[in-house]
C-alpha cells in the first residue's frame, strides 16, 4: 500500500494481483478462503482462522485498491470475517449474547475441511472405473421378438413440463359445450320423418325448422345443419327427392312416390 | 504362422486365457459381430483371436448364451431354448402423447381429481381413450367418489406410477416455484391453440362410461 | 393348501444349472440392469434367480466379463482392466463442469440432501443448469421432501449413477465411512443460527435466488 514499494513488496504485489485477475475462477467466497488457506501449509484441521481472515480481508482491500468489482458474496463474506476477527481479538464481553468467536471460527474451519473433503470425494469419484470409458455394457442387447405390444412411458420431466405448460396458459379457459343451441341430426331426422309424409309438393328446407330456431343466428345455423344433414340421410334411405335450383338457392324436397 | 516364434520374442503376446477374456469383452461390448481380422487388429501385437475364439465357443458350449458365427464375424447369441425369456425385450416403447401426459399430471399434482375438475384444468375435454390408456397402465386408478352432486368418481396414481417415476411419494413432485427454479416454467413459447381440439370428437357420451365404477 | 404339493409336481422348477443358464441369457441380452424380481417373473415358476446369480457371478469371476450388483439390479459389465480394447464402443460423455462434479458429489454423499444443504456446503448458490444437467443424465432424481417447513424436495443418486462408476450400492462410496467418522456428513448448522436452512428453504423468493448464475 506505501507509495514506493520495495523489491520483496513488488513481488507480493505481483501475487496478489494474479490472485486477483483469477477472482473469476473462484466459485464464491468459501472457494477463495479454501484457495488462501492453502499458503498456511498446515492441515485444515490446525488452520488459523484469524490468520486467514485477515489474508481473506487483505485480499478485499487490494482488490478495491485495484478498482476490480467484487462480486455482493465476497463483500457479506468479508464483513462477516471483519467481524469474526473482532470476536477473536477482543476478550469476550460476557453481556454478549450469541455464539464466541471460537465457535464461529470453528465452525469456518468445519466448511472448509468439508468442502475440501467433497472436493476431494469428487475427485476419486471421477477417477474411478467409469461405464463407456474403462467398462461397458452389452453392445447389441438382444430383442427377439420385436413389436410385441406398446409400452407407454414418459419421464418425470416430461410430467413436469407438462404440468408447467398447462399451469402458465395464459389464455386459459375451460372448454364449455353450449349445448342449448344445438340441434342434433338425430332430432331433425326424428322431425323430418313424421312432416314429410304430409308434403306431397316440392317445400323448401327452411320451412322445416322448428319453432324457437328460425330467428336467432346460433341457433338457426344449427337447426339448418342438422336438418339438412336428415333430409340428406332420408335421400339417401329413398324416402324423399331433393333439388335445388341454383348456387345458394333455397333447397326444396318432397316426398318420393314409391 | 511360420514367423510366430520371430514375433513372439519382439512383442510377447499374452498367454492364451488372457486373450480369451479380451475376445469375450470384445464379443460382448460390440454393437456388430466382429470379424477375426478386427479381433486381432483390437488386441495387442501377437494375439490369435482365431485360436482365443475356438477356446471361447467352447466354453460357452451348453451355456445360456453361445458364440456364434454371424456371416464372416462372430457374436456372442442367447441359446436358441431360452428365447422364450426374451420376451420381455419385445416391448416397443412409445412417447405418451401430450393429452395423456397433461391428463397424468393434473391427476399427479391436483389428486383426487374428478373429470370436470380435470378439463378445467386443461381447459379442452379429456377423450375416453386418454383416461383409459392411463388406467390400463395402472398408472392411475379410481379413487373415492366425491360427495358433491352426481357423486362423481375421482382418479389418483397409482404405486406404478411412482415407481415409474422413481418418486416416493406423489407430495415429492416438485411444486411451482420449483419447476420455475428448474426453468421448467419460463423457457417455453406459450403454446397456441392448434392442439386443442384434438379430443373434442367423444365427449357427446363419454360421461356415462365413468359414472359405472369398475 | 392341501394342493400345494401337487402343484409343485405340475410346476417343477427346473434345476439350477438351468436356472442359471436362464440368468445368464437374460442378463446378456439386456444392456440395463435387470432386478431379481424381474428376473424371477421372467424365469419359470419356481425359480430363485438370486440363487442362480450367485452360481453365475462366480462362474464369471476373472473372466473378460463380469456379473456385477447394481443397487438392487444386477448386469454384465466388460471387465475394466479391458477398457483398452474398447477404443470403438468408447461413448465421449459430456464433459461436466467442476460445478457439477462437487454437486453431483455432494449429493451422493449427502443424500437425501436438499439444493439449500448443497449450497450451505458450496458456499454459492447452485445454478439451474448443473441440477438440470444431473437430472437429465439421470444419475440424480428426487427423494422425499424433507419434513421441515417448505418441505423442500432433496435430491439423491439413481440406479444409473451407481453403474456408471462399478457402485454396488451408494454404501461403498470410495471414503465414504473415513468422512462419516469425521463427522464431515453431518449438518452442522452456523452456531446462532440453527434454523438457517429451513428460514432459506421457506422463503417466498427462493426462486430468485437460483435464476441468477454465480
Amino acid at each position: 500500500m506505501s507509495e514506493q514499494p520495495d523489491l520483496p513488496g513488488v513481488e507480493a504485489r505481483l501475487a496478489a494481483e494474479a490472485l486477483i485477475v483469477d477472482v473469476d475462477g473462484f466459485e464464491g467466497p468459501l472457494d477463495l478462503l479454501l484457495m488462501l488457506s492453502r499458503t498456511q501449509k498446515v492441515d485444515l484441521r490446525r488452520i488459523s482462522v484469524l490468520q486467514l481472515a485477515q489474508q481473506y480481508l487483505a485480499f478485499v482491500e487490494k482488490a478495491k485498491e485495484l478498482r476490480l468489482e467484487l462480486a455482493a458474496d465476497y463483500l457479506v463474506m468479508a464483513a462477516w470475517l471483519a467481524f469474526l476477527k473482532s470476536r477473536l481479538l477482543l476478550p469476550p464481553d460476557p453481556t454478549e449474547q450469541g455464539p464466541s468467536g471460537e465457535e464461529l471460527a470453528a465452525h469456518l474451519a468445519f466448511q472448509l475441511e468439508r468442502l475440501q473433503a467433497m472436493r476431494d470425494a469428487a475427485a476419486q469419484l471421477m477417477a474411478r472405473d467409469q461405464r463407456g470409458r474403462d467398462f461397458f455394457a452389452r453392445g447389441l442387447p438382444e430383442d427377439v421378438m420385436r413389436v410385441r405390444h406398446v409400452r407407454y412411458t414418459a419421464t418425470l420431466l416430461d410430467l413436469m413440463q407438462a404440468y408447467a405448460r398447462i399451469r402458465t396458459r395464459d389464455d386459459f379457459r375451460p372448454y364449455v359445450m353450449d349445448r342449448d343451441a344445438v340441434y342434433t341430426m338425430e332430432e331433425a331426422l326424428e322431425r323430418m320423418r313424421g312432416l314429410v309424409g304430409y308434403a306431397g309438393d316440392w317445400t323448401d328446407l327452411a320451412s322445416y325448422l322448428p319453432e324457437g330456431w328460425q330467428v336467432d343466428p346460433v341457433r338457426r345455423r344449427s337447426a339448418t345443419a342438422a336438418h339438412f344433414a336428415a333430409t340428406l340421410e332420408l335421400a339417401k334411405r329413398g324416402a324423399i327427392e331433393l333439388r335445388q335450383g341454383d348456387t345458394f338457392a333455397p333447397i326444396q324436397i318432397r316426398r318420393k312416390e314409391t | 504362422m511360420t514367423d510366430a516364434p520371430q514375433e513372439q520374442s519382439l512383442f510377447e503376446a499374452p498367454p492364451m486365457a488372457a486373450q480369451e477374456r479380451m475376445v469375450e469383452a470384445i464379443l460382448f461390448a460390440s454393437a456388430e459381430p466382429v470379424t477375426v481380422a478386427d479381433l486381432n487388429a483390437r488386441m495387442p501385437h501377437g494375439c490369435d483371436a482365431a485360436e482365443a475364439l475356438t477356446h471361447l465357443r467352447k466354453r460357452y458350449e451348453g451355456r445360456g448364451v453361445r458364440v456364434v458365427r454371424v456371416g464372416e464375424a462372430w457374436a456372442i447369441r442367447t441359446a436358441p431354448d431360452l428365447g422364450f425369456l426374451m420376451q420381455k425385450e419385445t416391448v416397443e416403447t412409445r412417447k405418451l402423447s401430450r393429452a395423456a401426459i397433461e391428463t397424468l399430471a393434473i391427476i399427479a399434482y391436483h389428486q383426487p381429481v374428478t373429470r370436470a375438475e380435470i378439463e378445467e384444468i386443461r381447459g379442452v375435454s379429456v377423450s375416453r381413450g386418454t383416461v383409459d390408456q392411463l388406467l390400463e397402465m395402472e398408472w392411475i386408478r379410481f379413487g373415492r367418489r366425491r360427495m358433491t352432486p352426481g357423486r362423481p368418481v375421482t382418479f389418483v396414481v397409482t404405486q406404478d406410477f411412482l415407481d415409474h417415476f422413481g418418486l416416493e411419494s406423489a407430495r415429492d413432485l416438485p411444486g411451482l416455484k420449483e419447476l420455475r427454479a428448474a426453468g421448467l416454467l419460463d423457457s417455453r413459447p406459450m403454446p397456441g391453440r392448434e392442439d386443442r381440439d384434438e379430443e373434442r370428437d367423444d365427449s357427446e357420451d363419454q360421461g356415462d362410461m365413468f359414472e359405472q365404477e369398475p
